[in-house]
């Protein structure tokens, strides 16, 4: 008792300290520097509509990079923890007919949908994350619905690696023809659908690195639940 | 062309290295010589040019510059204390079989050099890391309990003077002893550096000094550490090592004198800080010296001799006089001699016999002549009887108390001989007369070459005994005045003159006659082993006395009230507290439970948080 | 005054951290940590968000001037993927640590310590 | 135009309205399983009335567009297919995570038929499905 | 938007209901059964939010959100069942 | 070849790491050389980078995407990173060779993932110019961390992974909030642009900001009280994965925190959090040195020893002078290789012979000669004697902080390296004068690591000046903070 | 009923992922058509032999058009079944009489089954608790007939007759 005492009194200081730092950033005031130079620049800059993929993919592209590994990292993370000799499913029970049968008919159109998102990330909310994640819900609920089911594992793993390996790729063509790694050679070399500013095939190399992170990021994802699910066997 | 300073400082420790790395026996005792031969050689070369002139050398490391300087001063430091190392190296050709033993000794034969002639804190201090170090490996080979004490009061005796250091860096900006002193110097009247500042700066100084050179009661190490290793190092480690914290000492006088004195000012009419260090030195002679009386183990006696021997230099010192500093230099340059020597001669002995205790020897004048020869001069040399060098320099330090006019203290040096001469005596009759165990009947004559390292301590024994003069000659030369007067032979101080010669015929007379009355006297007559004495106690098996065995427990019986306070437990009790202090800290903060740690988290923040609110 | 986003996102901050402190659920304590993370990624949009503004997609008609900072939105992107990741990885350590010790409850998972 | 705003606006009144009906259920019925009764179905409702309400409403507005109805639309009818399909598997969860019907109940065939089932296979009882305890739910 | 208000107190007041059925419970499912009405209240705000800014790219949004929460809401109910 | 190719740097170990999968069925030792040869070749261009920007003595601004700071992120090689990101690279090279005899638990492919993962991530750490990309950085070793720390699966690993992330979650938490106010405060996340606008900003957001951002630094950086995960994950982890831990990952928090630090030292408050960090720094050393004393796990020993040198290095840079900066840094240099030394040889013990309590190092002198030799030259130099390397920066790290005043400190400081004394004696004593044993044949590839080291430590402790040189530089990239805006090329957005 | 053909399947399948993806963008740009023809031709060959086993035979005019008008009886049943909530929830002495009872179902495709069960879901006072091949275990809130034949006419029939020809 005594130790929930003091932890909610230790908590509202430090909360009544951290509300007087936040008081000097007063909430909805324009504080933009770097941000307005974004949101004037971005559509002849990047091709993009949407400002924060912009942002995301372009302009600190560097972040997505780590990003994109760090769910690389907690994916392999998951595997190697959990990694066994043998490992199986050991569900009890099957999911009902309305489970199995729903899932037969969401898990085409779940996918289809995270390919709209990552794809349209540069004129819509979205892009490769939730992309992925939506793919990787597709997969979860295969594995809710059908306790046999199993993702594939080495064409998953392998899709993750060449993916990834492709981001860098992309990057590293950026460094050799524009000088800079992850430079956007197909928006500012090629000027690749300069014309098409708000229609889908613009944004520059944005679709192909959020299409690259949406296949990983839905393989990753489907690979921690995989891991998750399945539990030692002895041999 | 390679400076000279850089052949002495590096010589013992490159041919350390190589003796270590060939480790071929016979090879590694012959570069072990060379290396330990060679600073004395070029010390001797450069003899009549430090009198005129310093050289210097100077070396940029990490960003810091190494200045090292031979003086009159440095000189004669680095000589007493090469000339210890060469007999070291003699000794250690008979007595060590090790190449670990030769690495260490020689590096810290050139930790002792690099000591003596830095003219800034860091090389000294580094030297007097290496010093430490290599005396340490010495001794933890041999004995963990005793190197651990070494090793712990030598790493807080460094720790405290690094961080005098460090005060005096920042407040002078400097790190060489000539800035400093200046800057201490123009200090001493503006007073920049406040009271209690200079009052820290000399309390460190005095600790890490007042370890080296085992000033009551710091001086817990020195018995066990001079014991416990080989006997030939111990030599060098009670002759020359224990003389950098007299030396540091000194530095203190000249770099922070005049601070000192204007900082901490004066009581009854002496400097305050020299006050202190002068009854620092009088209670370690008088400590030491019975604790010495007391041991039944010879290294033991003769550690806390050393320990007693050192105490001389620091009382001399402390007087503040010029002839308190002629006394304290001169016995740096006996006691090195004198005490080097008895440790050569506690080698052969414990080479050849094995034994270390006094109740299991006797008789070993007949077995072991030369090295008896060697020990009687070491014990006429320590007990102050002329014509040996250590007469020449207790006196000039008697006669430097009483014109100090600190009769106390001279009372002290008093005491100190009187004492010195109950333990000597009981090494002599032990040692060499009496019967001869039976397992001793085989023992042979030391080997030659620890011999050898002997003679070379005997004889500046003699010489700077019978001659004092050579010795403050130069003493003057180096203090810049005519401090102790008289010739080669003769000294002569405000309040006493002293005829070496004189003595010398005289005794020789007397010894003449002596001999005389030994050859056509009375027959010798052999003292039984059993030959006890009770102080009035009846006989038992507890209470069984001899001079090998509890010659001076009524003695000890008599200071129990005294002894039972030991510095020895009290240090260890501190230790003790502190591992369980530890133990505890470990135990509470690392608990294991994540939440726990959670929570330092959240007070970390919580503080911010308060900083920041309040 | 602190605007009411703030306000929530300090909550639910401090409420994750309560849960860390006092839960002896490792999973609780783990639920903790995320609601954290979820007041802290709350925080960041809250401090991006420009009044009167729209989201940064410069489409239907809003221009650079009509909306708000897009940066934050980008930055809490990436958290929460972050956040995502260091759960997955915690929960599968938690496995690892039933798996092991039996028990999920943290004042029995101590066997390093010291 | 402003009909269809109209129209729109109030399908979403009544959608949000059933909104509150599905809470408000949640909080008065005694047992889960006649929570799911009213909710779900509320909640499912209402969100068909707000979804195709904003875009029937949209199309009323300046700025509105066909994409808005056809969206809310494809929204409308992943809902309507995946909400029962939740209700479902909750209340199977409940049944057999343990949880009783409440005491007002006055039939269990589901029980009936599990019992039956669990007889069958006697002599194969690894395969047995786990029967639902007879003690509440935890907490 | 006449009512906007209207519609917002009344999606308030679910969602706080809801809340409350959350924590009071007082089985899991109870506590599941309350979370998926919010999802779906929430998916429905969503929807609102749309038309109030005039973005039909939050419907997008909306649709993540709903296939997400379904998926969640079909993982803890067939973990409560033992299907995992 | 031109600057911007020090991209390879981070651009490496991502493309080998995400290759790692399609290698999957070569086998595991195919797997294992990969590694050595990728950390190879990023030692190779690490060196590259480091003779570029030494010898140019021009750091060299990265510029992703090409987009000019502070709009797009930019690297900033200076001869901070130039430096340690070649030690990061090197020690990451011979960990990959040490992996090869000390990683034997499946599944070796994830394994190398993550090693190469949090190299990178320690890279970026060191190498990033835009403090949101730090936390990106920091978050992806921290995550490779906490799953490099339960690889072995057991109970214990779990359960040290368990804890970092819990605290290393929270620290990342507040750390995130920091750079929110900052952020908020500023519309910038560009480290130099932060350094031009700090004296702008409102001084109670500057002062929660920095401290919450130093706050976050800080359980990465070990610092007490907020390190209680670190002798847990250093004892659990993998042998080569401690030594990493030890010799770059915390450095590269130690690193971040201090750059950050100094960029923001136009905040008003910025005396007091030194103040602050100066005393949580002191009370490291103390509180490590003395929990180490009578440990009985000779790892778990060695890692409170290294909590305690990394609390000298805090504070070093905590004193907020350029001497300080410079020792702090000499002392990182030292460290890393000290610290490699030693987990290297005692993890080889504890691979050896079961385990790396006391007892099986009862003996070592003559059982494994080698590695018994390459402990002691590590311990001796960790206690600072001269003619080894620590002893350098030691000293340079306590006149710096003399300098400034903090005598208390220091004291304290030196005090706690009594024990330090204390404890590393028994050690080698054990080793050297206790038990008695068999020789065993050491690994010829181990023992020259090992040897390597053992050379470099005394080498740069005869003759340190190289060294010194070196960290002169790098400590002047961190202190002087208008010379890196000025290095920048910030496009003048804003401002 | 036997599967359909595998081009059949597949072709079906991507028609009705292309017609989510017309419905997702309403638009008409060539470049949405194009990408989205292609995203449904590659989803739909990962998927559609989970998706469907009649194929295209789904798309018989009959069976559309008793869907169609399967929407608005729907509609309204559920919009009675909410009214009905509305009674119960509002209602001061919430009017129930709940129990578990079990239809029987003549309804055979997997994809019937699970409309039968959504739409007993949605309507007044019933919830599918299990399907166990043609039986149907339904949490009923207000039991007229614990038979099964009741139960059955009760519930399961009204939606039968279309379900039965839309989904067969
Ligand atoms: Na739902
Ligand atoms: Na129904």
């Amino acid at each position: 008792m005594l130790k929930r005492a003091l932890a909610i009194i230790s908590l509202l200081i430090i909360g009544y300290w951290l509300a007087q730092g936040l008081a000097g950033v007063p909430f909805g005031e324009d504080k933009m520097l770097v941000g307005q130079y974004y949101l004037d620049h971005v559509k002849e800059q990047t091709g993009a509509v949407n400002a924060v993929t912009a942002v995301v993919v372009n302009y600190r592209g560097f972040d997505t990079l780590g990003e994109v590994t760090v769910l690389f990292i907690a994916s392999t993370g998951v595997g190697a923890l959990l990694w066994r000799r043998k490992k199986k499913r050991t569900a009890k029970t099957e999911g009902s007919i309305v489970l199995t049968t729903g899932t037969r008919l969401l898990v085409p159109f779940v996918m289809l949908f995270g390919a709209y998102i990552f794809i349209h990330g540069h004129l819509t909310p979205g892009g490769g994350f939730p992309g992925g994640a939506t793919i990787a819900t597709a997969f979860l609920l295969l594995y809710l619905a059908f306790i046999t089911y199993e993702i594939p594992h080495k064409g998953f793993e392998k899709t993750e690696g060449l993916a990834g390996m492709g981001y860098v790729l992309v990057g590293l063509i950026g460094l050799a023809i524009g000088g800079y790694f992850l430079f956007d050679w197909i928006w500012q070399t090629w000027n690749f659908g300069t014309e098409n500013i708000g229609r889908l095939l613009s944004g520059g190399f944005i679709p192909i690195i959020y299409t690259i992170i949406g296949l990983k990021v839905g393989t990753e994802l489907s690979g921690i639940i995989d891991n998750m699910l399945k539990e030692e066997v002895s041999e | 062309m390679i400076n000279e300073l850089l052949i002495i400082l590096l010589a013992p420790l490159i041919a350390g290295v190589i003796a270590w790395a060939l480790d071929i026996k016979g090879v590694r005792e012959i570069i072990g010589l060379i290396g330990a031969a060679i600073p004395l050689a070029y010390l001797a070369k450069l003899y009549s040019t430090v009198l005129n002139e310093a050289v210097n050398y100077s070396v940029t490391v990490s960003g810091f510059t190494l200045q090292f300087q031979l003086n009159s001063m440095s000189w004669y430091f680095a000589a007493v204390a090469s000339l210890v190392g060469l007999a070291m190296a003699f000794g250690m050709a008979s007595t060590s079989k090790s190449s670990y033993d030769w690495l260490f000794a020689l590096m810290s034969y050139t930790g002792v050099l690099g000591v003596f002639l830095s003219q800034d804190f860091v090389g000294f201090f580094l030297f007097w890391e290496m010093m430490t170090f290599a005396s340490f490996m010495m001794v933890v080979r041999r004995n963990r309990h005793e190197s651990l004490k070494y090793f712990v009061l030598s790493v807080v005796g460094a720790y405290a003077m690094l961080i005098a250091i460090g005060i005096l860096y920042a407040k002078t900006g400097a790190l060489d002893f000539a800035t400093i002193r200046q800057a201490l110097y123009v200090d001493s009247s503006i007073g920049a550096i406040s009271t209690a500042e200079t009052a820290i700066i000399f309390g460190l100084f005095l600790t890490a000094f007042g370890v080296k050179a085992g000033a009551v009661p710091l001086h817990v190490w020195a018995p066990g550490a001079y014991s416990e290793t080989d006997q030939s190092y111990t030599t060098f480690f009670s002759g020359a090592l224990s003389k950098a914290g007299a030396y540091g000492f000194l530095l203190l006088y000249i770099l922070m004198g005049y601070k000192l004195y204007a900082a901490l000012g004066t009581f009854h009419g002496h400097l305050t800080f020299a006050y202190i260090m002068a009854w620092l030195g009088a209670i370690t002679v008088v400590v030491a010296g019975f604790l010495a009386v007391l041991q039944e183990d010879i290294r033991k006696l003769f550690a806390y001799s050393s320990v007693s021997q050192v105490g001389y230099i620091l009382l001399a010192f402390g007087l503040g006089t010029s002839l308190g500093f002629a006394g304290g230099l001169f016995h740096v340059l006996s006691h090195a001699v004198f005490k080097g020597l008895f440790w050569l001669v506690t080698a052969a002995i414990i080479l050849q016999t094995g034994k270390t205790q006094f109740k299991d020897m006797g008789g070993l004048a007949e077995k072991m002549p030369f090295t008896f020869a060697m020990g009687l001069i070491a014990v006429l040399s320590l007990s102050g009887i002329p014509p040996m060098a250590g007469f020449a320099s207790k006196w000039l330090i008697y006669e430097a108390a009483i014109s100090a006019h600190m009769p106390l203290v001279a009372g002290a040096i008093f005491l100190g001989s009187g004492i010195a001469f109950a333990y000597v005596v009981r090494f002599l009759y032990a040692v060499w007369f009496g019967q001869r165990p039976s397992d001793l009947e085989d023992v042979k004559e030391a080997p030659l070459p620890l011999l050898i390292g002997m003679a070379i301590l005997a004889i500046p024994n003699l010489l700077f005994g019978v001659a004092p003069g050579i010795v403050t000659e130069y003493l003057n030369k180096m203090l810049g005045g005519e401090i102790v007067g008289g010739d080669y032979y003769k000294l002569v101080t405000p309040t006493g003159t002293y005829n070496a010669l004189l003595v010398t015929i005289a005794l020789t007379i007397g010894l003449a006659i002596a001999g005389l009355v030994y050859l056509y006297g009375a027959k010798v007559r052999k003292i039984s082993i059993t030959n006890t004495y009770q102080s009035g106690n009846p006989v038992t098996e507890e209470f069984n006395l001899s001079i090998r065995k509890n010659f001076y427990r009524p003695l000890a019986e008599a200071l129990e009230f005294w002894l039972k306070y030991s510095w020895d437990r009290f240090y260890e009790r501190l230790a003790g507290i502190a591992e369980d202090f530890a133990d505890s800290l470990r135990q509470a903060m690392y608990n294991g439970n994540v939440q726990s740690y959670s929570w330092y988290l959240a007070i970390v923040l919580l503080i911010l948080a308060l900083w920041g609110v309040l | 005054m602190i605007s009411v986003y703030y306000f929530g996102a300090i909550s639910l901050i401090l409420v994750g951290l309560y849960a860390i402190l006092v839960k002896k659920n490792l999973l609780k304590v783990l639920i903790g940590l995320s609601i954290m993370e979820t007041g802290v990624n709350l925080l960041l949009i809250s401090v991006g968000y420009v009044s009167g503004r729209s989201a940064p997609i410069l489409s239907e008609g809003i221009g650079p001037n009509q909306a708000v900072d897009p940066i934050p939105q980008a930055l809490v992107l990436t958290a929460i993927v972050i956040g995502v990741a260091t759960t997955a990885m915690a929960l599968s350590v938690a496995m690892l640590i039933y798996e092991k010790y039996g028990t999920l409850n943290i004042e029995e998972i101590r066997r390093l310590r010291g | 135009m402003n009909a269809l705003a109209a129209i729109g606006e109030i399908l979403v009144l009544l959608g949000t309205f059933f909104y509150f009906l599905s809470a408000l259920g949640l909080i008065r019925m005694p047992d889960v399983y006649n929570r799911m009764q009213t909710s779900t179905k509320s909640a499912t409702l209402g969100s068909l009335g707000v979804l195709v309400g904003v875009g029937i409403w949209a199309l009323g507005t300046d700025f509105g567009s066909i994409p808005w109805l056809t969206k809310t639309v494809v929204i409308a009818v992943f809902l309507l297919l995946t909400n029962p399909i939740s209700a479902h598997a909750l209340i199977r969860a409940a049944y057999k995570s343990g949880i009783p019907l409440w005491e007002g109940s006055v039939v269990d065939r589901y029980r009936e038929h599990l019992e039956a089932k669990e007889k069958e296979k006697v002599e194969a009882p690894e395969g047995a499905e786990e029967t639902p305890t007879e003690e509440g739910g935890e907490e | 938007m006449i009512g906007i208000n209207i519609y917002l107190a009344l999606i308030a007041i679910a969602t706080l209901l809801s809340m409350y059925r959350v924590f009071r419970g007082p089985t899991t499912v109870d506590r599941l059964v309350a979370v998926d009405i919010m999802t779906t209240i929430t998916t429905g705000l969503m929807v609102l939010f749309a038309l109030y800014y005039q973005r039909m790219i939050f419907l997008d949004v909306a649709l993540v959100y709903a296939i997400l929460a379904f998926g969640g809401v079909i993982a803890f109910a067939r973990y409560l069942e033992g299907g995992l | 070849m031109n600057g911007q190719y020090a991209a390879l740097l981070i651009a490496l170990p991502l493309i080998s790491a995400f290759f790692v999968p399609l290698l999957k069925g070569a086998g595991k030792n195919a797997i294992k050389y990969f590694l050595i040869a990728v950390t190879a070749l990023q030692t190779g261009i690490a060196a590259w980078v480091f003779q570029w920007v030494y010898s140019t003595d021009q750091p060299i601004i990265v510029i992703a995407g090409g987009w000019k700071p502070p709009v797009g992120i930019n690297l900033y090689f200076g001869h901070f990173a130039a430096l340690f990101v070649l030690i990061v690279a090197a020690i990451s090279f011979l960990m990959a060779i040490f992996s090869l005899k000390a990683i034997e638990v499946e599944p070796i492919d994830k394994y190398a993932m993550l090693f190469l993962l949090l190299m990178l991530g320690a890279t970026g750490m060191i190498a990033t110019g835009d403090i949101f990309n730090l936390f990106v950085f920091m978050e992806i070793t921290a995550i490779s961390a906490y799953a490099l720390t339960a690889y072995n699966k057991t109970g214990e690993a779990a359960e040290a992974s368990m804890k970092y992330i819990v605290l290393g979650g929270i620290g990342s938490s507040f750390f995130l909030v920091g750079i929110a106010l900052i952020y908020g405060s500023l519309g910038t996340l560009n480290m130099a642009q932060i350094a031009q606008l700090a004296a702008t900003m409102d001084p109670t957001v500057a002062q929660v900001g920095l401290a919450l951002i130093i706050f976050g630094l800080a359980v990465e950086a070990e610092l007490f009280p907020l390190n209680a995960w670190a002798p847990d994950a250093y004892q659990a982890a993998p042998h080569p994965v401690t030594v990493m831990f030890s010799a770059f990952v915390v450095k590269a928090g130690l690193y971040a925190m201090a750059r950050i630090l100094y960029l923001m030292q136009a905040v008003e408050s910025w005396g007091s959090v030194l103040r602050l960090l100066v005393i949580l720094a002191t009370l490291t050393v103390i509180v490590a040195e003395l929990a180490a004393l009578r440990q009985r796990n000779v790892k778990r020993m060695i890692a409170y020893s290294s909590i305690a040198q990394i609390g000298l290095i805090a504070l070093a840079l905590a004193l907020g002078t350029q001497s300080g900066v410079d020792a702090g840094v000499f002392h990182m240099i030292n460290h890393a290789i000290v610290k490699a030394m030693l987990f290297l040889a005692v993890g080889y013990v504890a691979m050896t012979l079961g385990g790396a309590d006391i007892e099986n190092f009862r003996g070592l002198g003559r059982k494994m000669p080698l590695t018994a030799f390459a402990i002691s030259v590590g311990a001796i130099a960790t206690v600072g004697i001269p003619l080894f390397n620590i002893f350098w920066s030691k000293i340079r790290i306590i006149l710096a902080t003399l300098q400034v005043g903090y005598t208390w400190a220091a004291a304290l400081v030196l005090t706690a390296s009594v024990v330090e004394a204390v404890y590393y004696f028994r050690l080698l004593h054990t080793i050297w004068f206790e038990g008695d044993g068999e020789r065993i044949n050491e690994n010829i590839v181990i023992g020259l690591m090992v040897l390597f080291l053992a050379a470099l430590v005394v080498v740069i402790g005869i003759y340190p000046d190289y060294a010194w040189s070196l960290a002169q530089k790098a400590g002047n990239d961190i202190f002087n903070v208008a010379q890196y805006v000025k290095n920048v090329p910030l496009m003048g957005v804003g401002a | 009923m036997g599967e359909a053909s595998r081009i059949s399947r597949y072709l079906y399948t991507v028609i009705v992922l292309f017609l989510i993806w017309l419905f997702l963008t309403a638009s008409l740009d060539p470049q949405e058509l194009e990408i989205g023809l292609l995203l449904s031709l590659i989803v739909g060959a990962f998927t559609y032999e989970i998706f469907t086993t009649n194929g295209l035979a789904n798309l018989s005019p009959k069976r559309i058009a008793y869907a169609i008008a399967y929407i608005p009886y729907f509609l309204w049943a559920m919009i009675m079944a909410n009214l009905d909530v509305a009674y119960r929830v509002l209602h001061p002495k919430r009017p129930i009489n709940p129990g578990i009872v079990e239809c029987k179902t003549v309804l055979e495709s997997d994809v019937g089954k699970l409309s039968l069960a959504n739409s007993i879901t949605l309507t007044p006072g019933t919830i599918t608790l299990d399907v166990d091949g043609d039986k149907y275990f339904i949490h009923w809130i207000d039991v007229k007939d614990d038979s099964v034949e009741g139960a059955s006419k009760n519930i399961t029939q009204p939606f039968e007759k279309f379900l039965k020809v839309i989904f067969g």
